[in-house]
């Protein structure tokens, strides 16, 4: 699809509006519907956009498998790792309280942690996914394997 | 009236041989599931099911159908014992829901044992509105850091069976492990 | 600092090494990772374990949120004693795996491996800890979903791994669905997903047909997940098919933990006087146990592939295990947990012997290991000493497993099933003999290049547990400690 | 009628569950099983956000008028569990793209005569 101009040019003007709304879903979830997962299903959908329009290769080289896979262990990380930083901090495993000593701020702070990590997660294991199934398709025949 | 359509949408798919068919049909149930959420109350439910059940999962199948078939043969082997289990298990649950609270009971034991606390301790510990949020990240937040690490689990599981993100780059890297000679 | 936090350091140490091992990208790197913190969970396993002894049981509030309202672990002999299992099992199978695994995955995909197993075995060992009935589900799915990948692993020899994974991950979800839907009726009756707080109400509730339906869809589902006999056809393929060290993982664990999980919710979540309990266990669980006793003896007797026939034999050690909860007595139970222990012990010793063989040789077939007695004479020799303790030759652990088993029944009044026991030993004589015959009693095929000894860094571990096997039957005191008080904080209601 | 009323939406998810199970146990194409497979998770979704509703009740996002909310937890657990389904999905969907790419096949009566063919070589091979 990389000469349909049309395309090409709506798509790098949906791209940014996905992106934001992603970011939007992100953060908005203590408020309204949303958080981690759905953001991150959102970021994947606009990067495989991107891969669909401007071809496989061209998303690999901004996404390479060496970062796409930091990232996927990243996100668990992060958020098994907040557990640990509230164990240390005195409270239970996953206590978010300790983490500024106070219920509501540190409640608040660790939700944004946790939510960002499964955020990370999520996108880069849809992309992962995406990826592995959309270069499977052309030249490999049965006779490959 | 959504239910009705939601029990067409899964007979079609029972009785439809063509799997690109089957599959959209499978993306109109989530669809309409996701729209009888929002009925229930449940939004943060239904979006999430209207983005992974019409969304990803569509793709996924679509794209698998692209690597493998279009149709499903159409057997004609008897589907009796099939039947017969699926029957006895349909029964037996709806013998369960004969003393179950009736559907929208305010006095449901689930609705006045843990529950209550959850809306209190959102507003006054979190101060934050949306309590689904609250009790997903924190009160059960271990049950979230399971499921973040299905996700991962199932990433990982795609890498391995699919191979496709290693590349050329992963290929470079066996030769330099074997060299090493593990 | 550390004391408070074991239990929760046994599951968030693989779990969060997982992801670490993806960073270090080199199989060997991920490999001593995976094996360091399979040993600290060990440990943790010994110092929880020595903890709940005589009684006591651990509580840790996830977040601190007390429950019902968070997620609780709550740990008594039973299930420390499975988390021992399941670890130590991790510590002896990956010091082995290091060998087999470098034969059988290719490097690429080595470290990948390892954090597919170290999700495996957090996952397990996070269904076995935690006491809240959702918190189990997902624990479950992370070591399911695991589980179907480490079995898929096996296609870089055999395409059947890839079918047998399918059919597994088919079943497994299925199973695990049943699950859902049996825990969300008893939500809708009790209000609450912690196992302690389910288990009052429930006795308040007393009978009610909504819990009735529940009961059976956790039974079956959890029934699924241990290959309970008419749902067990997922097994021996996926046995058979898996790459060596996850077979030998998955047999010593992943049945033992459903085991379990079946255990607690009979005996303490719906309890002894649930109405309908006492008629499942005399009249669904015994005829079952006994049906898959003997069938799944007979059908491991005409096996060629060796790793399917001991597939086979294990359908039919759950059976014993099921065997010994419908006696429905103390020494019943007891029965069963000492058999969770020792069957690990045997049919990983089993299972590794037989990945020696298949390193060598590629296969394990009944005709691969013809005149492999002089061969591979300690290989062959730890599938020997392995094959008498699931026999239940005395002075070995599977005896002990056997002696306890005829008490249970006996103490309930089934001479005949008694019987029964020690006839379908008679079929593991045989499965077990067709193996000893050929390996020692005929000689080598023309043609066959020479064979040598499996490397060291394998026959260790295999030996490692054979010497458990001989000890734990000679010298029973410790297990069968723990398995009564296993038992006693089984029926006990964890409190 | 009340009976009739306070149920039918349970009993309707019941039939859309046993759709599901059906088309899983029944059918022998690997794509449609996971289908299947997706329709009987939904369904028990369904199960569980039925049971949270309460008869005029609002999202359980808190708001300064004093209404009734329905019942959070099935939300999250439901959250969890769409998740767990959809990367079961996802794993299923990729063994049987690798099925395909080494039986040729997905329809599981043709895979189970392969599978016998591979059993008898095995058992043949000196």
């Amino acid at each position: 699809m990389k000469h349909h101009l049309i395309l090409r040019v709506v798509t790098k003007m949906l791209i940014p509006s996905i992106l934001l709304f992603a970011l939007y879903v992100q953060f908005h979830g203590d408020f309204g519907p949303g958080g981690g997962f759905q953001a991150g299903v959102i970021f994947a959908a606009a990067f495989i956009l991107y891969a669909i329009v401007f071809g496989l290769e061209t998303a690999r080289r901004v996404m390479p498998t060496w970062l796409l896979q930091s990232l996927i262990a990243t996100g668990l990380i992060l958020y098994a790792g907040v557990g640990f930083v509230g164990m240390f901090l005195g409270g239970n495993y996953l206590n978010y309280t300790v983490l500024t000593g106070h219920a509501h701020s540190g409640q608040h702070i660790g939700l944004l942690l946790i939510e960002l990590g499964v955020g990370i997660t999520v996108s880069t294991v849809m992309i992962a996914i995406y990826f592995s199934f959309a270069s499977r398709t052309p030249r490999m025949g049965d006779e490959d394997w | 009236m959504l239910l009705t359509f939601l029990g067409m949408t899964a007979f079609a798919i029972i009785h439809t041989h063509h799997l690109f068919a089957v599959v959209m049909m499978s993306g109109v149930f989530s669809l309409l599931s996701a729209g009888l959420l929002v009925m229930l109350d449940a939004v943060d439910v239904a979006f999430t099911e209207a983005a992974v059940g019409a969304g990803i999962s569509t793709v996924l199948m679509l794209g698998t159908l692209t690597l493998t078939a279009r149709r499903e043969k159409v057997s004609k082997r008897a589907n009796w014992v099939p039947l017969i289990v699926v029957c006895v298990t349909g029964a037996a649950l709806i013998y369960g829901t004969l003393d179950m609270p009736l559907f929208g009971d305010p006095n449901a034991p689930s609705m006045t044992h843990v529950m209550p606390e959850y809306i209190e301790g959102t507003e006054h510990i979190f101060q934050i509105p949306n309590v689904v949020t609250a009790v997903l990240g924190s009160y059960r937040g271990y049950d979230t850091l399971g499921e973040t690490a299905v996700v991962f689990t199932a990433g990982i599981g795609v890498i391995l069976l699919l191979g496709a993100v290693g590349g050329r780059k992963r290929d470079a890297r066996d030769e330099n492990e074997s060299g090493e000679g593990s | 600092m550390i004391g408070p936090h074991l239990p929760i350091l046994q599951v968030a140490l693989p779990l969060i090494a997982a992801p670490v091992c993806v960073l270090l990208r080199f199989g060997n790197l991920a490999w001593l990772l995976a094996l360091l913190v399979s040993w600290v969970s060990f440990a943790i396993a010994i110092a929880l374990l020595s903890q709940t002894m005589h009684g006591g049981t651990i509580d840790y509030f996830l977040g601190d949120w007390a429950p019902p309202w968070g997620i609780a672990y709550r740990i008594d002999a039973a299930n420390a004693f499975v988390l021992l299992i399941v670890s130590g099992i991790s510590a002896v199978v990956l010091p082995y795996a290091r060998r087999s695994v470098a034969d059988e995955i290719p490097a690429g995909q080595r470290s990948l491996f390892y954090t597919c197993f170290l999700l495996c075995l957090s996952g397990l060992l996070g269904v076995t800890i935690t006491g809240d009935a959702f918190n189990l589900f997902v624990f479950l799915e992370i070591s399911s979903l695991s589980t179907y990948i480490l079995v898929a692993m096996g296609a870089g020899r055999d395409r059947r791994a890839l079918t047998s994974a399918y059919t597994y991950l088919v079943m497994g979800t299925l199973g695990a669905t049943f699950y859902v839907i049996g825990l969300g009726l008893i939500y809708m009756m009790t209000g609450t997903l912690n196992m302690a707080d389910i288990a009052a109400r429930l006795q308040e509730l007393g009978g009610n047909r909504t819990v009735h339906v529940a009961y059976a869809f956790i039974v079956v589902g959890i029934g699924l997940k241990l290959a309970m006999f008419p749902l067990h056809t997922w097994l021996p393929n996926a046995y058979t098919f898996a790459p060596s060290a996850v077979t030998a993982f998955l047999a010593s664990t992943a049945t033992k933990v459903a085991v379990y999980v079946l255990l607690r919710f009979l005996l303490t979540i719906f309890g002894p006087t649930f109405p309908l309990e006492a008629q499942t266990l005399t009249y669904i669980f015994l005829p079952l146990a006994l049906i898959a006793m003997f069938a799944g003896s007979t059908v491991a007797i005409f096996q060629i592939n060796l790793k399917r026939m001991l597939a086979y034999s294990s359908i039919a050690q759950i059976g014993y295990m099921l065997l010994g909860i419908s006696f429905g007595n103390l020494t019943g139970v007891t029965a069963t947990v000492i058999h969770l222990f020792n069957h690990a012990l045997m049919k990983g010793a089993l299972f590794m012997a037989l990945g020696c063989v298949i390193l060598r040789l590629e296969r394990a077939s009944i005709e691969s290991v013809r005149g492999l007695g002089q061969a591979m004479p300690w290989t062959m020799a730890a599938f020997v000493a392995g094959g008498l303790s699931l026999i239940g030759v005395p002075l070995t652990a599977g005896f002990i497993s056997k002696w306890y088993l005829v008490s249970g029944a006996l103490e309930a009044g089934w001479w005949p099933v008694a019987i029964l026991i020690v006839a379908s030993s008679l079929l593991a004589v045989i499965y077990i003999w067709r193996v000893v015959e050929v390996a020692y009693f005929s000689p080598a095929p023309e043609g066959r290049p020479p064979v040598t000894e499996a490397p060291l860094g394998m026959l260790l571990p295999v030996w490692v547990l054979v010497a458990a096997n001989v000890y734990f039957g000679i010298n029973a005191d410790l297990t069968v400690d723990i398995a009564e008080e296993a038992a006693l904080a089984l029926l006990g209601g964890g409190s | 009628m009340e009976f009739i009323l306070g149920h039918y939406n349970y009993w309707v998810v019941i039939f859309l569950m046993m759709a599901g199970l059906y088309v899983v146990v029944a059918r022998g194409n690997l794509v449609k099983k996971i289908v299947g497979l997706n329709i009987f998770q939904v369904s028990v979704f369904l199960l569980y956000i039925s049971m949270g509703k309460v008869a005029g009740g609002t999202a359980p996002i808190l708001v300064d008028e004093p209404v009734v909310y329905s019942n959070p937890l099935p939300h999250v657990l439901i959250l969890t569990a769409i998740v767990v389904g959809v990367a079961t999905t996802a794993l299923g969907l990729a063994l049987v793209v690798r099925i395909r790419e080494s039986y040729g096949t997905i329809e599981e009566d043709e895979i189970q005569v392969a599978n016998a063919a591979d059993d008898l070589l095995e058992e043949n091979r000196p």
